[in-house]
């Protein structure tokens, strides 16, 4: 029984934080339809930054700060230079630039920081709580991730459902050329998407960094995760993003607790395949299939 | 008042509009006619800024158009109803609405104009908070027409809206687009294949053949010229 | 007339300058006492010597072990400056395989056959290694001091050509083992291991329960794995909250360092306060703290983490400044790779190096591959930094025999528990105290003949 | 004959195929050193499998992030065969190796005829991370994560004693992948092509000329796979070892790259594709050895500057690079008229449009 407490617990925190970047791969598949392999390249960057900056005696909310301000930046500036350009050709071309993208950061970051572990240090503490005298596997910096990830999911939800922002940034994402028939400029939405999505990816990046090994590569797993959730939960959904996330996190926690460490990843594409097989656009996706 | 002078557009080595010249006035429509590929969804599209033309100027109340952004056109006072009825699907019906008063409208005038354009298509209520994907073709063009008008537009442009539609829908479109342009400052200009129920609306057309202009005139001397209907306008 | 004379002496002089040379030129081919230094085997030329080895320079493996091959280098670096090896400099030529034996296959594949090199020195890890180790036997390539433990490299008929160094991990867990029946035998044993199906995880288990045995002990013989990547690493605090709920106190590590330190956090996650007994391999205190606390940013865990861990060692403790291999080292260290830490795994580097350095000479003035090979089985090396003697015979590719039980205290150092013990890879050898006295460094640090 | 020529792709083609193998035939025997063989075996390799990965995602459309996963049950068929039965003849292991994976393929191409787009991106990517847990978890089959060692094939003894391994395989890769760009060439000229095609361009007009879209889709699929198998198979013989580390979804994403890059939807794309994926970081990582940098720089610059040129070639060759040699040819053709149109190309036996 201790156990299934434990093992479900670590499955919904793994589970929040591939919500964290599943959140920013939804914000940039619903504004220019593309997957961005470099996500969690980019959220690694700035988890290096904010540790750099850490490291120079900034305060740890600060330098959250401030590194959500730069990856609004670096989210905007991939746009603009590397995406734009890409407009109107084969589909595929963004998905290698992408890779190219995390390929140089990874470099990038290799080269600056070398490509050795290190520790990341948490907001809170990371000891487990004690509930009546039971030790369970969940600690204060692991609810903060939950909160996080949350405030993240119903911030995201808010401004796509009630802000005329997130309405224009909706219909700049399903069909650029009407929106700017009407008078919205799509381009500077598509470029804020892509910033979001940063921040919410360097958000996740500053979740994981305490409870993974802080390497140029430890986003790498997370982003894998993340995509599955977001294909999961329909790629257009914040809510099915989060739902799918913990889908994962879950399945990837009892294979491993029940079954074996090494099989956990096929946890994760059973779970991929019977969602994908029951509805093939994910189970929280707009059901456009009517429309062939 | 629309200026349209020695406009050429070409796509690679096709020319789709050579040296066109005409003008629309406001309070009137003007029909731009033609076969199929005679050009008119390029002047269209070109008026509008989502084509890049390669000589010649677009002017609309002295402001030229040509270099500007769609979207800084569409700011300008321009509504363009795309060919296909370009609503978004994804979007609700209220949100397709709303999202053409965004720029134009304070925040009370827009729920005044959203509420007014449902009262002018009383159908259009009852899917208010649904997807718009799920609209039949008639009420498709409704809410198109709606959300060009919402912005009240110093310029409309529409691209065969009548395409598809049972002809007494379409006849109603019409009347309706009449009733709101004869007498206002509204400039139309009205892209049809169906030549004939553009005409009878129409205060002018343009006849395009092979992107450029063969006729312009009256509309009732085109429609009266069997000639012309014969040659280009297949009725 | 005078021409003539002239013209005699002069031939009478070229003549015996003649025969000289010739007799100087067949003493170089057959006597390593020969002064002149000739192009003897592939990657060997008149001044150099090439070597090769793979490294996991970046991926799972890399925290720790990337410094092995540097720390060789920086030894190697200084042997250089001091005039080589009979006048070779020493070459070393590490690429990164990512601890993927794959591209452990491919990378070695490139050194033979693209840098040409003499040998392979100090390839690391056990499931990589085992990739290339019969290619490099059927190429005839010397297979110098595989940095692993695995019994493997000890099997002379088929890999005659491959040398283990470090103890092997058979001879590491009964040792291991020996200290936990003697000390925990009241408590529950279990296993966190590299694997399943890996040489690293399966030979520790072997050894150590060689020594557990029959000793009415309580253990759960049923370990928990881990897979040396970066999914491996996540599912670990699954695997440790596994061994917590069966009850186990005592749990015997075969993990590479980032592992252990995972497993470490996850079980003080977990207010599990087990006993971690860890293999030499994944222990070095630097290298766990470094991955722990993020080196100059955090704050040091709560001392509980990794004090108090059980491990072993087979060289000179790193804090030991009296011990004179101790200090040479980190001299050098200080001066050839002053980025490197100073810890366990740049003394193992040195150490590795010193040994190499120890066998080329053996190997003679122009040593081939062939004589490099006997120079090691004929070795009787009295010098080195090991705290037990080398095995190496022609029927023994192990390396050192031996090691000495020690525990991480509160400051996070190692100290020595008991003496240092010796044994073989067999289940019934029995372990036996080593008494034999520790040897110094030469005075140059460069061993010589 | 010459009408005979121009008519027949299949002439045409044989003529064009035997010319290459003669010229590789004697480019491996007498101007390579093993070495060159050794990489040339490996560029062989994944042209194979990128042929196979083009005519799945470039010709028919359907996107795949697993081809790694595929090649990697096509070694494990050769290398599991083999500590069976280590006296079979690799032909054998070959064959064996298409088959398992074509039946992979028509399993995972079955599911895949459901999914479109992301959804299928998703799904493959999700089987190029899950399923080299495989062989790591049942160990006693596929040897864990240390994985099982294959012998080198040994060239047979009338080639004489200095013939190295590596040139042997090297014939024998070249061969494989001679024939298996033959068959494909005919292929996407062909009929069956046609159908790949109108899938891809339209799936409902294709469905209304009477085109079966899912039975073309799992067809693709099989066609693919079986490429994937037979370069995986060679792969296990290649490196010597098989083991879940050599396919990563590095492998997959690499594979994918090398089409786009290389000019999506073309066979000599394929081609290119491979040449970059294997020499580039040859190149880059020679480069960085050049500059003399410490060890953390030296280690990631080869990384970073692949990484910049993944993206360079993107942004200026969006068509890839056989798509911009075709529309620089095709520039020239247009400057001077006279000089050969497009059909002087038979290097390029694809036309994807």
């Amino acid at each position: 029984m201790g156990l299934f407490v434990n093992i479900t617990l670590d499955g919904i925190t793994n589970g929040m934080v591939f919500a964290a970047l599943a959140l920013a791969l939804v914000l940039i598949f619903r504004a220019t339809k593309i997957l961005n392999f470099a996500q969690g390249a980019m959220a690694m960057m700035t988890t290096f930054i904010g540790f750099t900056l850490l490291n120079r005696g900034l305060g740890y909310w600060w330098a959250l700060v401030a590194v959500l301000a730069i990856a609004f930046v670096l989210g905007a500036l991939v746009e603009r230079v590397l995406i734009r350009p890409l407009q109107g050709k084969s589909e595929l071309n963004p998905v290698i630039v992408t890779i190219g993208l995390l390929v140089v950061l990874e470099g990038l970051a290799g080269a600056i920081y070398g490509n050795s572990s290190r520790g990341f240090p948490p907001a809170y503490s990371q000891s487990g709580l004690t509930i009546g005298h039971t030790k369970i596997a969940f600690s204060h910096f692991d609810i903060f991730i939950l909160v996080a990830v949350l405030v993240l999911m119903v911030g995201t939800l808010a401004l796509f459902r009630a802000t005329t922002l997130g309405l224009r940034m909706r219909a700049s994402a399903f069909s650029g050329e009407i929106s700017r028939l009407l008078g919205v400029r799509v381009g500077r939405l598509l470029t804020l998407g892509w910033a979001l999505a940063g921040v919410a990816g360097a958000l996740a990046g500053f979740l994981v960094a305490p409870t993974s090994s802080f390497s140029p590569y430890f986003m790498d797993l997370i982003l894998v995760y993340a995509f599955t959730a977001a294909v999961i939960g329909g790629l257009e959904s914040p809510v099915g993003a989060v739902a799918g996330a913990v889908g994962v996190g879950l399945a990837l926690s009892y294979v491993s607790g029940y079954i074996g460490s090494d099989l956990a990843p096929l946890g994760g594409f059973v779970i991929l395949i019977v969602v994908l097989m029951l509805r093939p656009q994910g189970l929280f996706s707009f059901g456009r299939q009517r429309q062939v | 008042m629309l200026e349209v002078q020695e406009l050429s557009v070409s796509y690679g080595a096709v020319h789709a509009l050579t040296a066109v010249t005409f003008a629309a006035t406001p309070g009137a429509i003007t029909a731009v006619l033609g076969a199929n590929g005679a050009g008119k969804t390029t002047l269209l599209r070109s008026i509008s800024g989502l084509v890049k033309t390669q000589s010649g100027s677009i002017r609309f109340n002295g402001q030229e158009l040509v270099g500007k952004t769609v979207e800084g056109i569409a700011r300008c006072g321009v509504a363009h109803v795309p060919e296909g009825r370009g609503i978004i699907e994804e979007l609700t019906v209220e949100e397709n609405l709303r999202l053409a008063t965004l720029w134009c409208l304070g925040r009370r005038e827009r729920e005044r104009a959203i509420e007014e354009t449902f009262a002018l298509f009383p159908r259009l209520t009852g899917f208010r908070r649904r997807h718009a994907s799920i609209l039949s073709g008639g009420e498709r063009q409704m809410l198109v027409i709606g959300r060009a008008l919402i912005s009240r537009p110093q310029l409309l442009l529409l691209d065969e809206p009548s395409l598809g539609l049972a002809p007494l829908v379409t006849a109603g479109l019409m009347a309706l687009l009449r009733d709101h342009t004869v007498g206002t400052d509204m400039t139309v200009v009205l892209v049809e294949q169906n030549a004939r129920s553009a005409l009878s609306v129409s205060q002018r057309a343009v006849v395009l053949n092979l992107g450029e202009v063969v006729v312009n005139d009256a509309a009732d001397v085109v429609a009266a010229d069997s000639n012309l209907r014969h040659h280009y306008l297949g009725f | 007339m005078r021409p003539e004379i002239s013209r005699s002496r002069t031939w009478a002089v070229a003549a015996v300058g003649g025969v000289a040379a010739l007799l100087t030129a067949a003493c170089g081919s057959s006597s390593p006492t020969s002064t002149s230094n000739t192009a003897s085997a592939p990657g060997i030329t008149a001044s150099q010597v090439t070597i090769g080895s793979t490294q996991p320079l970046t991926g799972p493996a890399a925290p720790g072990y990337s410094e092995i091959a540097p720390a060789a280098n920086a030894y190697f670096k200084y042997v250089n400056a001091h005039g080589g090896v009979n006048g070779r400099k020493i070459n070393y030529i590490y690429l990164d395989d990512q601890y993927n034996p794959t591209s452990t296959a491919t990378q070695t594949r490139k050194l033979v056959l693209q840098d040409n090199v003499f040998a392979i020195f100090q390839a690391l890890g056990t499931p990589t290694h085992l990739s290339v180790v019969s290619y490099l036997n059927s190429s005839k390539v010397p297979d110098l001091f595989v940095a692993s433990g695995c019994n493997c490299w000890n099997n002379t008929s088929q890999y005659p050509d491959t040398f283990g160094w470090q103890p092997n991990y058979t001879i590491e867990g009964k040792i291991l083992g020996q200290y936990i029946a003697q000390n925990f035998g009241s408590k529950k044993v279990g296993f966190f291991l590299q694997g399943p199906n890996d040489e690293f995880g399966a030979d520790g288990f072997a050894g150590v329960m060689d020594s557990l045995q029959g000793k009415g002990l309580n253990v759960d013989s049923t370990p928990a794995y881990y897979t040396p990547t970066a999914a491996g690493a996540m599912a670990v605090p699954a695997a440790i909250a596994g061994l917590q709920a069966q009850g186990v106190q005592v749990i015997v590590s075969f993990s590479v360092p980032l592992f252990t330190a995972v497993a470490e956090a996850s079980a003080a996650g977990l207010k599990y306060s087990a006993q971690f007994v860890v293999s030499n391999v994944g222990a070095d205190p630097p290298t766990l703290a470094g991955i722990l606390t993020g080196g100059s940013l955090g704050k040091r865990l709560p001392a509980g983490l990794i004090a108090g861990t059980i491990s072993d060692t087979y060289l000179p403790l790193l804090t030991d400044a009296s011990n004179p291999w101790v200090t040479m080292f980190k001299s050098i260290e200080q001066t050839y790779a002053s980025s490197l830490p100073w810890d366990g795994n740049v003394e193992y580097g040195m150490s590795e190096a010193y040994t190499f350095v120890q066998a080329l000479k053996a190997a003679g003035q122009n040593p081939t591959r062939a004589s490099i090979i006997a120079a090691i089985q004929n070795s009787h090396w009295t010098d080195g930094p090991g705290l037990t003697p080398y095995a190496y015979s022609s029927s023994d590719h192990n390396g050192y025999t031996g090691v000495q039980m020690v525990t991480v205290n509160a400051t996070g150092d190692l100290t020595t528990l008991g003496p240092i013990e010796t044994t073989d890879d067999t289940a019934s050898g029995a372990i036996n105290t080593y008494s034999g006295a520790a040897s110094t460094p030469p005075a140059n640090g460069i061993p010589s003949d | 004959m010459r009408a005979t020529l121009r008519n027949s792709t299949l002439v045409r083609h044989g003529l064009f195929f035997l010319a290459l193998a003669v010229v590789l035939l004697v480019l491996t025997s007498f101007v390579f050193d093993p070495y060159t063989n050794y990489n040339v075996t490996e560029v062989a390799i994944y042209a194979i499998c990128t042929a196979g990965l083009t005519v799945l995602t470039g010709i028919n459309g359907q996107v795949s992030l697993g081809h790694g996963a595929l090649m990697m049950i096509g070694a494990y068929t050769t290398s599991v065969l083999l500590t069976w039965h280590p006296d079979l003849p690799l032909i054998l292991m070959l064959l064996a190796s298409i088959a398992t994976t074509g039946v992979a393929g028509a399993i995972v191409g079955l599911a895949g005829a459901r999914l479109r787009g992301p959804y299928l991106a998703g799904a493959t990517l999700a089987l190029a991370v899950a399923l080299p847990q495989v062989p790591s978890h049942f160990a006693s089959v596929f040897g864990g994560n240390q994985g099982l060692n294959v012998p080198t094939p040994s060239p047979p003894a009338f080639l004489g004693g200095d013939f190295s391994p590596e040139q042997w395989l090297a014939w024998i890769t070249l061969a494989a992948a001679v024939i298996t760009f033959f068959v494909l060439a005919n292929l996407v000229r062909g009929a069956t092509g046609r159908r790949f095609r109108m899938v891809r361009d339209n799936e409902v007009a294709a469905r209304l000329s009477g085109i079966d879209v899912a039975r073309t889709q799992v067809l693709a699929y099989i066609i693919s796979a079986a490429c994937a198998g037979l370069a995986g198979s060679l792969f296990a013989y290649w490196v010597t070892v098989t083991s879940p580390s050599g396919f990563s979804l590095n492998l997959s994403l690499s594979l994918l790259t090398a089409i786009v890059i290389g000019g999506l939807g073309s066979l000599s794309g394929a081609v290119i594709g491979s040449f970059i994926l294997v020499y580039l970081p040859v190149w880059t990582g020679g480069f960085a050895s050049s500059l003399n940098l410490s060890s953390n720089v030296a280690n990631n610059v080869p990384l970073a500057i692949y990484g910049i040129v993944l993206i360079v070639a993107i942004l200026v060759f969006p068509r890839g690079i056989a798509g911009g040699i075709a529309s620089i040819a095709r520039g020239a053709a247009r400057v001077i008229p006279s000089s050969r149109g497009p059909t002087a190309l038979p290097a390029a036996p694809e036309s994807s449009q």
